[in-house]
């Protein structure tokens, strides 16, 4: 049997471009390029970085992206309007009612479509259970990066499966729930999905603690994460970094206060900030919002309105928006989600543009490894939050 | 040739020194010359066994303390000439000892 | 610090590996091939067709190959060819049945999309995951006689909503009915008027 | 006993000779490592059980890790660790030169009166001090080195102390004297 | 470069499903053929189906629900399947969980080859089997079985965690039904089939070449009658 | 916040001679955008960043946008009065003229400011055509946002920016010749039968697979494309 | 060098060497006892061999599956539960699991990356193997079960310990695969860093028992202070540091988590397993959990009391038992800090080792001199002797753990409104 070397690992011919400088420069000086990716357990699915190692110290890092491109944008452009829907689903599939919030709101800004109260509050409530989700699985993968056996993972996704569980019952799927619609949402929640949420939210701080107990006091922890991969606040907003990697900055943006979209002015939340833009950092604005996300949780099913859940005269079918352009965008879990469409009146979209928060992320990723060791990239990376269906599309 | 177990010692230390000898003089990389030192200390300490084992009794245990002390000397002189060998590798990245003679960095 | 949060940690663990034994929430694994998750009511795998009689599936399919679903479709998984004759549908109108009905599960996407769209309550969706096999063709692409499934099938899976689906259908068809019956009055009144005044206006056609 | 020793020999010397004439250093080191265990076992025949246990520690556990430390450490590329083949003048008279030595040694060997040394011989050293003619096997115990280091040989003891505790901070001195670029702690 | 005649379609050997375990008929059958072969056998077959280690392999949303799979909920630990190995060599199960790109294809087909046999695939979801919602893209291959051999399909986007645990299940029954000589013998007991799959080049446009023919038939016809 | 006409004019201002205009968006949303020529486009940017009112630090989002070639038909009533009768009503001609609008490469850039928390102020640049002078000059250097998301767009569409200082392919592979998000791309034909063939696929299918495999019979085809 | 029972000098009460307790040689005489006298000797070392082989080998499978059930316990799951018994239907707890792996891994193909190593590549595991095998040769077992009575056994135990990173080191060289280079300079560091404080704790344990003798170490450690508390190591302030220090650097040197730095499936794949597949990584896998066994084992005789009881009433219990049950207790240890820890990286490791552990050992050396020669002090003096000996353990180790973790704290974080 003949077997080349570990691909990835070996990375003869990942990227043709590479190949030659990759044969024969692979032990180049004192230098040593590993090919991390694009299978790799710790690149979060099919990225790759081609790390350049003084000893086991980081000297350069390129990102190789493309290997999820799935071409999100180009069948936005053949489906319709509504068909897409469940496409974006797929994107950040860790988070999929908001990636539907964002792209329902970018539609209903094009289309001028108006949204009833309820399903607005049903919205904040979906988008809040998803914040927790994807906190939650991202700081098990994290801790699964800095090396634990799978514990803190196994904990995460135990409390996931209670949020996937009712996102199954509202939406009919676990994790692609296409359930947003332009103008409302697809099903009224049910009073028992309603205690269910109100279940959930009640007991998912004491989760919270108890996950806490785990790793925010663990010394290895702390030492694994505190000073490594800082990122400066003028640097963060110059690469378009958002989300609780901003934050962790030091930066008060937060899309919920700041564009104020949805019902969100109404409730009372607090943003997190962080002052040294580490690791550490990063991991505990995550957590940190999801003690504010469930204080909204509560605001949000105590004061939910009674009324229709989507507006009678929103189209399902024939769905043509005037010709024109509109940007919308919402606070995802992993940061700006944005769409951007531009319409020339036909029932699919001309241009149909995602902005990725994750792939903006890592535009910074590069320089937050320099100076690190290879342990400490792949805990970086883990901190970014990435899902490579958003990064690649 | 006698059987007696003490030339013998003494041949299988001096075949070890002599063997040592030629790899510290024939080879040209540092490291390989440390290697051959090391086993001409090693050789040495053969033949303190080797005495203490069939020579003449004088003090217990006098020539596995010689040994003993000789192994430590030993570890303390590799870890010295490593570390003089990484050193001078950074200066002229090259540990071939002909090219080790300047004495400048 | 000085080793108290690693010696906490080592409590939650212990706490878990305590509570596995006595606690159901520490034990959370369902022991799937023999206990198997309740599925919610709304839980969607792939379409199937809804039949209004189980013995005669072809004969009461609801669908009348109107192309709608597969338009919409976004993975285009969907494949549909009109009949050439028709059959009364569940309101007993004539209408065209699909002489080919196909659905590649292996594309579809399970987003529900050809259901929302359908007017006539005629796909819906299944429940059942499992269906992995050995053979990508012949197993995974089904044609309308593996997709037909009885109303009853689809009772059992999503109850609310089939009640409500049969009550919209049932109330639709005894408005056709009363239609129908009106049609048929009028009808008769206009022949009857016919033969009184010739020179009457006509009814326009049901 | 005899055949023993010789088995021994022939493995150390083997491996020795081999590693030695090696290009490879990283198997040059891995076989100069097996010879290290020849000599252990040499002391083990030989009754000095602590001695080849600590042969064993300090050489396996510790010179051969620095050994491959440095080979690895000082190489520029993969296949540097196969080094160029050296003059063959140098090498033949690095042979001569160690022949001619070990003729000299074998020489004196074999003409001293040490033949007649061993235990079963008759003791006569020009010193004059007697041995026994039973069979003499010295016995190191554990506890007998542990009296004898902190008695007879305490002052040597403190010495050798004194001068791995120097060799070794020598030892960072010499190979963190560039450690300034890299961040990575040198121990 | 196969040593596979194309007549010998790889497609007719998989259709046949597997014998949902060893039957009294095959039992007897093995009696006839010597009681130590039949425990050879039955003993190899046990433990390849019983220690059928993945790959730490995920590629998209289906990766999500194969983590899921071996989380607390549905815990694939119990089939003695939770040790997810990161490195090939040590892997007997290749789950393809999502979309193939293909820029990822060769990468894949790569990692297949360096898994040791007996190795099992099982393509996990919509794009994994056909391309999926996502067929029409330009950049996704259309189906993992153009390159490598599936034994498994398992449908759905994701499908369920208890769905990929059926899959294993099936998957178990069917290396349950190896026989260890013969011509029904499975792919890695045969001399005369390659346990490498060629690996595509990059092309200006597609993959070169787009479908390895020794595993890879297009289907036959069965809805189209024009 | 000021409207794009105030921008537009305190930049006309501040960079006279440039080419600037308010480009008006039909739609509901009504977020209208700046036209930007090419040359003072950098200095425009750098500007909008460092404008104490504006302070526009985020460069949140940059598309592509491609406008093929189209081909306009204008309708135009002509009306020549009759020489002969020059009281009679003018005869009115109804001349069609068809005219080819040149096709460009746009690429718009999403503006928002994290001190001021205002926005979004777009702005677009042209290419001159599709073809040869498919060149904008790059942002990155003001915003690093842009860094990837312009190799995406020169990527895909093959809009190349001058002064990006790593401009490569960044999702498909580097010996890919198109650029897919083109309107006018086609797509690699390598759809193998589809037994469900819909629309689209049904046309590639139908180029790719001339006579459909007789049904029923396994008949290894040649999935690949000669 | 005697394979053979070794006389305990000590005063055997009938209870301690009861009929049980000598099951094990007695089944063996009786087994070669129709042999002829030279060569009942050879025969009776390779049972012994045997024994050993099966009975850790066995203990292997099983601490395999009771970590990955102890794993899925923690984690709220159950665990391999289905694995029937083969031809079979029975499942057992899926207590067949082991030998299903065992099964696959010896029909797996074993491949060789192209352009490794061959011979080093083949070499690395027997290495391994063989090298943590002997290790089991010194362990006393029970009252009367120790394979090879070594003058200096705990040193033998060493020596032949510290050959097992060397074959790590070849495992990686010779896979001629990146991460397995990083992970051979990762096996390197960490067995330099780690060998020196797992030295320095044992060597109190030989100063104040006065032998390298494992035997000897395990009966200086018999009887009980007030017929309760056994004379243990570990229940004095210097031997229980010691221990401390002594587990953590045996997680290091049987690449535990939090030490499993070469082998980081996060970070390095597999490290320098990567390229090994079939029956060679099982092989290492083997010999991983047996360095980890002989090392518990060693922990035990050094400083819980090797095979004595814990209580005077519980002797009836025969002594190899209690040396099981202590062995599982360190193990199940070692499963729960696997369970709990994230790894280290690598420059905090040797930080860990030079700066903390070293330090701590050397004084944890003075304050076992200190407890020897205070021997004699009694009433009043006895607890300030204790009080001494434990403000020497907690002194240091408050003030270099306050050092080494300088800059790492929690967090207070501001909220904007």
């Amino acid at each position: 049997m003949s077997v080349s070397d570990l691909s990835g690992l070996n990375a003869e011919r990942a990227t043709p471009g590479a190949r030659v400088r990759e044969v024969h420069d692979s032990f180049h000086g004192d230098l040593l390029e590993v090919s991390m990716g694009p299978h790799h357990p710790s690149t979060h699915g099919v990225f790759r970085m081609i790390v350049t190692l003084d000893g086991e110290t980081i000297v350069k890092l390129k990102p190789v992206f493309g290997y999820l491109h799935r071409n999100h944008e180009k069948l936005g452009e053949t489906v319709t309007y509504l068909g897409s829907m469940p496409y974006t689903d797929r994107l950040d599939y860790l988070s999929s009612m908001t990636n539907n919030w964002a792209y329902a709101l970018a539609v209903e800004k094009l289309a001028g479509q108006a949204v009833p109260e309820r399903a607005e509050y049903v919205r904040v409530i979906l988008a809040e259970l998803t914040r927790l989700l994807n906190h939650t699985c991202l700081a098990g993968f994290l801790m699964q990066d800095c090396g634990c056996s799978g514990t803190p993972l196994m904990y995460a996704f135990r409390e996931r499966e209670y949020i996937l569980d009712l996102f199954e019952s509202l939406s009919g799927s676990r994790m692609m729930c296409n359930y947003q619609r332009f103008g409302g949402c697809r099903v009224d929640p049910s009073a028992d999905w309603l205690a269910g949420a109100q279940k959930l939210t009640d007991r998912y701080g004491t989760f919270l603690d108890e996950f806490e107990t785990l790793l925010t006091g663990n010394e290895i922890i702390m030492a694994r994460t505190q000073g490594v991969g800082k990122l400066s606040p003028e640097l963060a907003i110059s690469a378009g970094v958002t989300g609780p990697m901003l934050r962790a900055t030091g930066v008060n943006y937060d899309l919920r206060k700041v564009d104020a979209y949805g019902v969100y002015p109404r409730f009372d939340f607090r943003v997190p900030l962080g002052d040294h833009g580490d690791v550490y950092d990063r991991y505990m604005i995550r957590v940190l919002e999801m003690r504010e996300s469930i204080k909204i949780l509560q605001q949000a099913l105590a004061g939910l309105p009674a009324g229709p859940i989507m507006d009678p005269k929103a189209k399902l079918r024939s769905f043509r928006p005037k010709a024109g352009e509109a940007y919308g965008r919402i606070e995802g879990p992993k940061g700006e989600i944005g769409f951007y469409l531009l319409s020339d009146g036909s029932p699919n979209p001309y241009r149909y543009r995602i902005r990725p928060p994750s792939f903006i992320n890592l535009t910074v990723l590069e320089d937050m490894c320099l100076g690190h060791t290879v342990a400490d990239a792949v805990i970086i990376l883990g901190s970014v939050d990435i899902v490579l269906g958003e990064v690649d599309r | 040739m006698s059987l007696d177990p003490l030339p013998l010692c003494l041949l299988f230390s001096s075949a070890l020194f002599c063997l040592g000898l030629i790899g510290a003089l024939a080879r040209s990389n540092t490291i390989l010359v440390l290697l051959g030192i090391e086993l001409m200390l090693n050789a040495a300490n053969l033949n303190f066994i080797a005495f203490w084992r069939y020579g003449p009794a004088t003090s217990p245990a006098t020539g596995v303390m010689f040994v003993m002390f000789s192994i430590a000397v030993a570890a303390a002189e590799a870890a010295v000439g490593l570390a003089l060998i990484i050193a001078v590798y950074r200066h002229q990245k090259n540990i071939r000892l002909q090219e080790a003679n300047r004495l400048k960095g | 610090m000085l080793g108290t949060g690693l010696l906490q940690g080592l409590g939650v663990t212990a706490k878990n590996f305590v509570g596995s034994f006595h606690d159901p929430a520490r034990l959370t694994t369902i022991e799937y091939p023999e206990v198997k998750t309740k599925l919610p009511e709304a839980y969607r795998n792939f379409p199937f067709l809804v039949t209004e009689n189980a013995t005669d599936p072809m004969g009461t399919l609801r669908c009348v190959a109107c192309q709608i679903c597969e338009k919409e479709c976004p993975p285009q998984c969907i494949y549909i060819e009109k009949s050439k004759d028709k059959k009364p549908d569940a309101t007993g109108k004539p209408q065209l049945f699909p002489a080919i009905f196909a659905i590649d599960t292996s594309v579809c996407m399970s987003c529900q999309i050809c259901v929302e769209v359908c007017p006539f309550d005629a796909i819906k969706m299944d429940q059942v995951y499992e269906i992995a096999t050995t053979d990508r063709f012949s197993a995974l692409l089904l044609n309308r006689e593996q997709l037909a499934k009885s109303n009853a099938y689809y009772h059992e899976i999503h109850p609310t909503e089939a009640a409500e689906v049969d009550a919209r259908l049932a109330a639709e068809r005894k408005a056709a009915e009363a239609k129908a019956v009106a049609a048929a009055a009028a009808k008769a009144a206009a022949a009857a008027a016919k033969l009184a005044a010739p020179v009457a206006p006509k009814t326009p056609a049901v | 006993m005899t055949a023993a020793l010789v088995l021994i020999a022939v493995f150390t010397l083997a491996t020795a000779a081999v590693a030695l004439s090696l290009r490879n250093l990283i198997h040059s080191a891995l076989l100069l490592i097996a010879s290290w265990f020849g000599i252990a076992a040499f002391y083990l025949w030989a009754g000095a059980e602590f001695v080849a246990f600590a042969q064993v520690l300090v050489y396996v556990g510790a010179v051969s890790m620095v050994v491959l430390f440095a080979v690895l450490l000082t190489r520029r590329s993969r296949a540097d660790t196969v080094i160029a083949p050296d003059s063959v003048a140098r090498a033949i008279s690095a042979v001569i030169t160690g022949v001619a030595v070990f003729g000299v040694l074998v020489a004196a060997i074999l003409k001293s009166s040490l033949g007649r040394l061993s235990p079963a011989g008759v003791p006569a050293l020009p010193g004059g001090t007697s041995v026994s003619p039973v069979i003499f096997a010295p016995t190191a115990t554990v506890r007998e080195i542990g009296i004898q280091l902190m008695s007879t040989h305490a002052a040597a003891l403190l010495i050798i102390g004194i001068l791995l505790t120097v060799a070794l901070l020598g030892a960072v001195v010499l190979a963190a004297q560039d450690g300034s670029e890299s961040k990575q702690e040198s121990p | 470069m196969f040593k596979r005649d194309p007549e010998d379609c790889p497609l007719s050997q998989e259709v046949t499903p597997p014998p949902p375990s060893v039957t009294e008929t095959e039992r007897d059958e093995l009696r006839r053929q010597g009681i130590l072969l039949t425990s050879l056998q039955e003993l190899y077959t046990w433990g390849n189906s019983h220690s059928v280690w993945p790959l730490n392999f995920g590629l998209a949303c289906c990766a999500i629900e194969m983590i899921a799979a071996s989380m607390a909920k549905f815990d694939i630990a119990r089939f003695g399947s939770e040790v997810f190995r990161p490195s090939p060599r040590q892997a007997d199960l290749l789950i393809v969980s999502g979309t193939v790109t293909k820029k990822m294809a060769p990468q894949v087909i790569r990692l297949w080859n360096q898994m040791p046999e007996p190795k099992y695939c099982i393509a996990m979801g919509a794009c994994a089997i056909s391309g999926g919602p996502f067929k029409q893209g330009y950049n996704v291959l259309k189906g993992i079985d153009r390159f490598i051999p599936v034994d498994i399909y398992i449908p759905g986007c994701p499908p369920r965690p208890e769905a990929l645990l059926h899959g294993l299940v099936q998957l178990q029954k069917k290396i349950q039904g190896f026989k260890l000589t013969g011509p029904d013998a499975p792919r890695h007991l045969r001399d005369d089939q390659p346990c490498n799959c060629p690996v595509p080049e990059f092309g200006e446009h597609d993959l070169e070449p787009p479908a390895n023919p020794a595993v890879w038939t297009a289907p036959p016809a069965i809805v189209r009658k024009d | 916040m000021e409207s794009p006409e105030q921008i537009r004019d305190r930049l006309l201002a501040r960079f006279p001679g440039a080419e600037i205009s308010v480009v008006t968006n039909p739609g509901l949303a009504a977020q209208h955008s700046l036209l930007l020529g090419a040359a003072h486009a950098r200095a425009i940017a750098e500007f909008l960043r460092d404008d104490p009112t504006l302070r526009l630090d985020q460069c949140s989002n940059v598309t592509g946008i491609d406008w093929p070639e189209k081909e306009i038909v204008e309708t135009t009533n002509i009306s020549t009065p009759d020489p002969a009768n020059p009281a009679a009503p003018p005869t009115a001609v109804e001349q069609k003229t068809k005219r080819l609008q040149p096709g460009f490469l746009e690429v718009v850039y999403h503006l928002y400011s994290i001190t001021h928390r205002h926005g979004p102020v777009i702005f677009r640049l042209r290419t001159g055509n599709r073809t040869d002078q498919a060149t904008v000059p790059s942002l990155t250097p003001v915003w690093r946002s842009c860094e990837f998301q312009e190799r995406e767009v020169f990527d895909l569409f093959g809009v190349t920016f001058v002064g990006h200082p790593d401009l490569r392919r960044i999702l498909m592979w580097d010996e890919f010749k198109d650029h897919p998000m083109r309107r006018d791309y086609v797509e690699p034909d390598d759809y193998e039968w589809e037994p469900t063939p819909h629309g689209a696929v049904l046309e590639k299918t139908k180029a790719h697979y001339p006579t459909p495999p007789a049904p029923a019979s396994v008949a290894p085809v040649k999935a690949a494309a000669p | 060098m005697n394979l053979a029972v070794i006389p305990v000098a000590a005063s055997v009460s009938e209870w301690s060497d009861s009929f049980l307790e000598r099951l094990p040689l007695l089944a063996r005489d009786w087994m070669t006892s129709w042999l002829p006298e030279p060569w009942r000797w050879l025969v009776n070392s390779l049972l012994s061999i045997a024994v050993i082989l099966s009975v850790f080998g066995l203990l292997f499978a099983y601490v395999t599956l009771a970590e990955r059930k102890i794993l899925g316990r923690i984690q709220n799951r159950p665990g391999p539960n289905r694995t029937p018994i083969p031809f079979t239907k029975l499942r057992f707890f899926g207590l067949a699991q082991p030998f299903a792996d065992g099964v696959k891994s010896l029909t797996k193909e074993d491949v060789v990356p192209r352009g490794a190593d061959h011979l080093l590549h083949f070499l690395a595991p027997v290495v391994l193997l063989a090298f943590s095998i002997l290790t089991f040769a010194v362990i006393p077992y029970g009252r009367h079960l120790v394979p090879v009575e070594l003058n200096a056994g705990v040193l033998y135990f060493f020596a032949a310990g510290a050959a097992t990173e060397l074959a790590v080191f070849m495992a990686g060289w010779a896979s001629r695969n990146k991460y397995s280079l990083l992970a051979a300079m990762r096996a390197l560091a960490q067995l330099i860093s780690y060998e020196l404080p797992l030295l320095l704790a044992w060597v109190p344990v030989v100063l104040v028992a006065g032998t390298l003798s494992t035997t000897e170490i395990v009966a200086a450690q018999s009887g009980w202070q007030f017929n309760v508390i056994p004379h243990w190591y570990v229940f004095t302030p210097w031997g229980a540091a010691g221990f401390a220090i002594f587990m953590i650097a045996a997680l290091a040197e049987s690449n535990r988590s939090p030490f499993d730095l070469p082998e980081a499936e996060s970070e390095l794949i597999a490290g320098h397993l990567t390229e090994y597949s079939g029956f060679k990584y099982a092989l290492f896998f083997m010999a991983e959990y047996f360095g980890m066994i002989a090392l518990s084992g060693m922990a035990i005789t050094l400083f819980l009391g090797g095979w004595h009881a814990p209580s005077p009433y519980l002797e009836f219990i025969p002594s190899y038992v209690w040396f099981m049950g202590k062995l599982s207790a360190l193990l199940l240890g070692f499963i729960w800090i696997r369970a709990t820890f994230p790894r280290l990286r690598m420059d905090q490791l040797t930080r860990f080792a030079w700066k903390f552990l070293v330090p701590l050992a050397l004084i944890n050396l003075g304050n076992a001199a200190f407890w020897s020669l205070s021997l004699h002090w009694s009433g009043p003096l006895q607890i300030l002797r204790w009080l001494i000996s434990v403000l020497v353990v907690v002194g240091p180790f408050v003030l270099l753990g306050r050092k080494l973790s300088a800059g790492v704290a929690p967090r207070v974080y501001r909220y904007a409104v």
